[in-house]
């Protein structure tokens, strides 16, 4: 069983790395933070009109600050060379992706979510609702990173590389965002999200599937 | 039409390099158009793709050879595409009636629907020959698929912006966050990806792969997003035209399907113009190019 | 002619902004993609012809 | 584990992933994701109180009236009918007996209090000689089923 031995090695080598840079994760955290703070002082303080853009305001702040994570793919890596040893190992490529995306998710997504009802308090949104943007974005983040992978593997080598990963990943998102704020907005109506549930699920295991192949072929075209 | 001559002479130019290469199989190197070998009429540039070297299908697959074609093509096209904006534009403005509800606004669409069906068939084309030329590494269709970009996101521009005129005096807004609408928009940014991708690298061949893969990740998430949106909200009317009949009046149909053709004619001519362009650029070492322009 | 004249043509039933913006439109695009074409074209030739007398 | 193996093994894991995706969209579809509720929705209260949301139907022929800039109309699908107001100015292409959708609340008198109103257009496109021949084909048709009935 190698291959789950390399997977396990891939993804413990981040998680030390995580453990060890804090600001790795932090960071999003803090730019999350200012992002949720920054739309009351554009909309207002009525606690009315911040509950109905609050939403949206926080999941949009959740899904930019995980934009932050995803040159920590492949771009250092291949500054400092170890991606050689990603190409070069005798497992499939699409595997070893898909334990660094694990690794990033968990250390990226969990920090976010977790967040997500505290800062859903500058709001005012109830718990309830509070609590569904939380799974919307622990259900989101990953995806993002999954299509991330393809967007940062093709553009391990290219100029341009931040701004160019943006316009690629985030349209490509906006299913889950729909689908997320959807059902964080079933809940404040007092209705049953679980469709949106459901369809968050799917993309996101759609995404899972697909993501790492597309991310391995990237990244043997951008190395090559 | 002072080329034709010119056009000939282009033409027996790479009959001949095909003759004198009888088996053209010789892999590019890296690094974009440097030391090309003698003139290379690779026609396709990897092994899988040389078994079928004998097929007819393969001989247009070179650039050389494909050359002189386009240009034929390219005319025609701006031939048809001129001919039929005329004759369309006669119809839909001379010869069309008012719509009985939306009075004369309605003549927008002559130019708003060929517009949205040319910006999803091109992204099509578009993710077809990024396809092909993964599985085969055919440079021309790379050429294709970059050559057809441009065009396809100015339809969707046009097909917003139309349709933004045309929804304000008939739907009373001009824009709602509706499904068709959102999905052309992020059609729109699609488009923008890829172009932005492809101009990224310096290195062309890798921008050609990089950018084909992004057109096949697209193109399997158009669905998906449109049928997100579409769950998100719709105003949008049903389709005008279905298979098995329309609910248009004929003089209007008819407007409306010969400026369709136009629009596909045009899109032809400017694709296979830039496509000449980038052969130009991309195989100037070749030699057989030295004859083409002076 | 279903035009009662070319007033009645231009102003699209009171609607002429939204037509005549619809294709002004389209035609200043097409315009600009032509231009846009034939400057691209004269680049590469241009290049092609240095590239040949290096040689 | 040969290479083989694992490749399979991969692709099974694909497969699952997809698999699983496609039930939760099958889940997800058997509930109700419509855009706007219709008036027989609305009278048998399945529709929201208390927020906005939206009401698609025919405008009934007849009820629309005028006062100034306010404007009162009734929405039906033919089984039932939800009154509605609206200030403002409506689109052209808003007329009695054509489809219509509207953006607002619902109020406890069972009158919903539009903000936004948006003709909803079909996708037919006739000159008007022939709307008024389908108008007419349409009367007459009803008038042979009420003397039927």
């Amino acid at each position: 069983m190698s291959l789950a031995v390399a997977m396990k090695a891939v993804f413990a080598r981040e998680i030390t790395l995580f453990a060890r840079r804090k600001s790795d994760w932090a960071n999003p955290l803090m730019f999350f933070l200012i992002v949720c703070s920054l739309f009351p002082f554009a909309v207002g303080s009525e606690s009315e009109k911040l509950k109905l853009i609050g939403i949206g305001a926080v999941f949009v702040g959740a899904l930019l600050a995980a934009m932050l994570a995803l040159p920590r793919l492949f771009d250092e890596d291949a500054k400092d060379g170890s991606l050689e040893h990603l190409l070069t190992s005798p497992e499939p490529l699409a595997a070893l992706i898909l334990a660094r995306v694990a690794a990033i998710s968990l250390a990226i997504a969990l920090p976010l979510a977790l967040a997500t009802p505290v800062f859903s308090l500058f709001y005012a949104l109830p718990t309830d609702v509070a609590l569904m943007l939380a799974l919307s974005v622990l259900l989101a983040v990953p995806t993002l990173i999954l299509v991330g992978a393809i967007a940062s593997a093709l553009l391990v080598s290219a100029r341009g590389g931040a701004i160019l990963t943006a316009v690629l990943v985030l349209p490509l998102t906006i299913p889950t965002l729909i689908f997320g704020a959807g059902a964080a907005l079933k809940v404040l109506f007092g209705e049953s999200p679980a469709a949106e549930i459901a369809l968050q699920t799917a993309y996101f295991l759609f995404a899972l599937a697909l993501c790492p192949v597309a991310a391995a072929a990237a990244l043997r075209i951008s190395t090559d | 039409m002072a080329r034709t001559e010119q056009q000939s002479n282009e033409r027996s130019k790479a009959r001949s390099n095909r003759a004198s290469n009888p088996s053209p199989s010789i892999p590019l190197p890296e690094g974009e158009g440097s030391v090309e070998p003698t003139f290379t009429s690779v026609n396709v540039g990897n092994a899988r793709a040389e078994r079928f070297s004998g097929r007819w299908f393969w001989r247009f697959a070179s650039p050389a050879a494909f050359y002189p074609l386009a240009g034929t093509i390219e005319k025609l096209c701006w031939f048809v595409a001129i001919a039929l904006t005329i004759i369309g534009l006669y119809i839909g403005f001379f010869r069309a009636p008012t719509d009985a509800t939306q009075g004369e606004v309605y003549r927008v669409i002559y130019i708003h629907v060929p517009a949205a069906w040319m910006a999803m068939v091109i992204y099509l084309a578009m993710a077809f020959w990024s396809a092909l030329g993964l599985a085969f590494g055919t440079r021309l269709s790379f050429m294709m698929s970059h050559a057809l970009a441009p065009t396809g996101a100015m339809m969707a521009a046009i097909s917003l912006w139309t349709g933004a005129l045309w929804g304000r005096p008939t739907w009373g807004t001009y824009w709602v966050w509706d499904a068709r609408l959102t999905s052309t928009l992020i059609l729109f940014f699609l488009y923008i990806g890829y172009i932005a991708l492809a101009a990224a690298f310096d290195d062309k061949k890798k921008g050609d792969r990089a950018s084909a893969l992004i057109a096949l990740v697209g193109a399997v998430n158009v669905p998906i997003i449109y049928f997100s949106v579409q769950w998100w909200n719709t105003l949008h009317q049903g389709a005008s035209v279905r298979p098995g009949g329309s609910s248009m009046a004929s003089t209007m149909l008819t407007a409306m399907m010969v400026m369709t053709f136009a629009f596909w004619a045009y899109c032809v001519a400017v694709a296979m113009h830039r496509v000449r362009t980038q052969i130009i650029e991309r195989e100037r070492d070749a030699k057989w190019l030295a004859g083409v322009k002076q | 002619m279903i035009w009662e004249s070319w007033g009645a043509f231009w102003s699209m039933g009171g609607r002429g902004f939204f037509v005549w913006g619809s294709y002004g439109v389209l035609a200043i695009a097409v315009i600009a993609e032509l231009i846009a074409l034939r400057a691209a074209r004269k680049r590469a030739t241009k290049t092609l012809n240095e590239s040949h007398h290096d040689h | 584990m040969t290479i083989k193996q694992k490749r399979l093994a991969l692709i099974l894991g694909g497969v699952l992933l997809l698999s699983a995706a496609t039930a939760l969209v099958l889940f997800a579809l058997r509930d109700n994701l419509a855009f706007f509720y219709t008036p027989s929705q609305i009278v048998s209260k399945e529709a929201p109180v208390n927020r906005t949301f939206r009401i698609g139907g025919m405008v009934e022929a007849g009820s629309v009236k005028r006062t100034g800039i306010e404007v009162a109309f009734r929405v039906t699908d033919t089984a039932q009918i939800v009154p509605v107001t609206y200030t403002g100015i409506l689109p052209d292409l808003f007329k009695e007996g054509k489809g219509v959708v509207a953006q607002g609340t619902l109020g406890a008198d069972g009158v919903f209090r539009a903000k936004e109103v948006l003709a909803k257009h079909d996708e037919n496109y006739m000159p008007p000689e022939a709307q008024a021949a389908v108008d007419k084909a349409n009367q007459a048709r009803e008038r042979t089923q009420k003397t039927l009935k």
